[in-house]
């Protein structure tokens, strides 16, 4: 069994991790950290988890913890990790980070997108992008993986198939995302003040928003030449979900079924993106409601040939293939499990 | 050491290396309790029950 | 493995059932039926379950495929499984009913609650009432359950201990229901329309709820005398969820500290029974919020000494413990499976 530790357990993400490792047959919860919620049980702030983890949070430190650990998780809030893993990462734990802070190889980038700069970038090379579907042979190769963001993954991994075959990144990509509120996380604030937040569509981010420099790293990456991606960010109102559409210029416009043959060769044997195009019913492109509480990330298109646009599209849940769920794939991976160990709950629907 | 929650009759568990004054909580129904350790090391708790907050909608 | 088949496949209790078939270890699922959408894939009517379900609804005769399954679980609009279960009886599947055809002892009770003449009232002393809480001795001998109806588990689970000390059945109990979308299944109608149904509060059976009756049989087994319980029924903005406060007039009010040991020492050993009752926190009782997508039913309560009332609070998901997850704890104990087989989920959250 492998003792695997949660650094940051009582946020949303954390709280995840600590439900997908209940369910994994080869994993077994040490210590989930959390400074504020110290000697707290665990269910005190993820109620669903009453009578399954029997677990206070423990407030010990978090680099001893990962010393005793097989793998540790960092599921901190935006520049917490680099202060933590210049130590852990001395020690012999598989390291999972959560955070944005090894997700991108450029330190410039850390300046441009996040006003940062990054205390280590000398460490950015250990760490691999933990996108399974693009990075599989280096992530089994690696223990040091940092998972993706959230809106990061469901654009890339709609795009992909486009990209590879230079349909799309000739002309610019712009891609809409729609955000839950799981999204922002647990802490209260007016924005997420229930009477303030409930039924918005508000676009909080119009542009700038930092996830769009992990798309940008990842589809130029593929195209092997620079490509020009933008991004909108939206909380509408749902709490689990993430969708996508992304608007893709481009003066090189197959047929539906060309379309369709990129993706299929791409996405064939994943076992977690579904393709999602579908001539009747009301549900015909993806939807995050549909795969709420699993791994999956939905990914479907249409093309618009008088306007010269691809619309790519993606949906998955943003605590799941998101966060916890790849986050879980990937140490699948790195230890040399079947991928989907601890990863097999359908989505609930309706929900 | 488990130790009877005097609100709901469940158990309050408290870590052999707890130190006097550590709060200690029950699992069952949250009530918190103080931890006096006596000299020969025996534990009793002392609710630590502060006004408890009202979520009033 | 177990040869399973769903009569009634394509609506959310049917779509539940073959979700959670999926994730038992023992059981395979032969047939999904549904009159309707025969010939269609499973996933244009539950689009959650692309990828995981590759299977067509079959139109073949209910009776033939239950005769060569080892489980037939029927989950058909009220009034349908009394048509086909006097035929499934004769053959050697194991049945279990989730309508509230053969949930009543008494076929008089069918005329006064569902103005319905039960055309086989023969049969209804072969079905054990399927609450495993109560019944498991009964369930293990039978072969043949009638799933109870998702707002009776709620109430029933929640008043059972009060029941069996003396606190409650002395006065009236008046149980006050909400309910999620959910529970009025996938039929499209002006009720239901988006725009008319969401954000109600919406007292849909002020009185005369059907099961009501379940309610009282149940008690009054307990209590040994027939017990008084009424019913107020709403639809309130929720896909998922029951939330059962029953309102216990009682002139014999004990302490909590008592009540409490009333429930720990009725559900100390239940799987799916959770006591809610805490002091701190925003969620200090029962909420269907944190059971969603799980077999648990989370159960509290309070006093309310000067009006002389306890308050017994319930709170389940109507499609799991309400319905398709106890159908299938049924089959565990039924089978002799472990009884949380295929229903190890953890609730998600936050959802």
């Amino acid at each position: 069994m492998l003792n695997v530790s949660v650094i940051g357990g009582s946020g949303y993400v954390g709280g995840e991790l600590t439900r997908l490792i209940t369910l994994h047959p080869s994993a077994k919860l040490q210590a989930t950290y959390s400074r504020s919620h110290a000697g707290k049980y665990v269910h005190s702030v993820h109620p669903n988890l009453r009578g399954i983890v029997d677990m206070t949070f423990t407030g010990e430190d978090p680099v001893r913890l990962a010393q005793s650990s097989d793998v540790t998780f960092l599921s901190l809030p935006h520049g917490q990790s680099s202060k933590l893993i210049p130590e852990m990462i001395k020690t012999n734990t598989v390291l999972i980070d959560l955070g944005a802070d090894f997700r991108l190889k450029d330190k410039d980038a850390y300046i441009r997108w996040y006003n940062y700069q990054h205390p280590s970038p000398d460490l950015l090379k250990e760490f691999v992008y933990g996108l399974p579907e693009l990075h599989r042979a280096e992530i089994k190769k690696s223990r040091r993986v940092a998972v993706p963001g959230c809106m990061a993954t469901s654009a890339i991994l709609s795009l992909v198939p486009l990209v590879r075959e230079g349909i799309a990144g000739t002309g610019p990509i712009i891609v809409d995302a729609k955000v839950g509120s799981s999204g922002s996380g647990g802490k209260p604030s007016l924005a997420t003040h229930f009477s303030e937040r409930y039924g918005v569509v508000r676009i909080y981010k119009p542009a700038g928003h930092r996830h769009t420099a992990e798309i940008i790293q990842e589809l130029s990456n593929i195209r092997n030449s620079k490509v020009d991606v933008s991004m909108s960010a939206h909380s509408v109102n749902m709490v689990r979900g993430i969708e996508t559409t992304s608007h893709v210029m481009s003066s090189n416009i197959p047929s539906l079924k060309d379309i369709w043959k990129a993706y299929r060769s791409f996405y064939a044997d994943e076992p977690f993106v579904r393709l999602v195009r579908d001539l009747h019913g009301a549900n015909k492109y993806p939807d995050p409601k549909f795969t709420v509480g699993s791994n999956f990330a939905d990914v479907g298109f249409d093309t618009d040939p008088e306007a010269k646009r691809v619309i790519a599209i993606g949906a998955l849940d943003n605590l799941v293939k998101g966060a916890a769920g790849n986050a879980v794939q990937c140490m699948n991976i790195m230890l040399g499990f079947d991928e989907t160990e601890g990863l097999k709950s359908p989505p609930l629907h309706p929900v | 050491m488990l130790v009877e929650c005097q609100q709901c009759g469940g158990e309050v568990a408290v870590p052999s290396d707890a130190i006097s004054g550590e709060i200690v909580s029950c699992k069952d129904c949250g009530s918190e309790y103080e931890a006096v350790i006596g000299s020969q090391g025996t534990i009793e708790l002392k609710s630590a029950e502060k006004v408890g907050e009202d979520w009033g909608e």
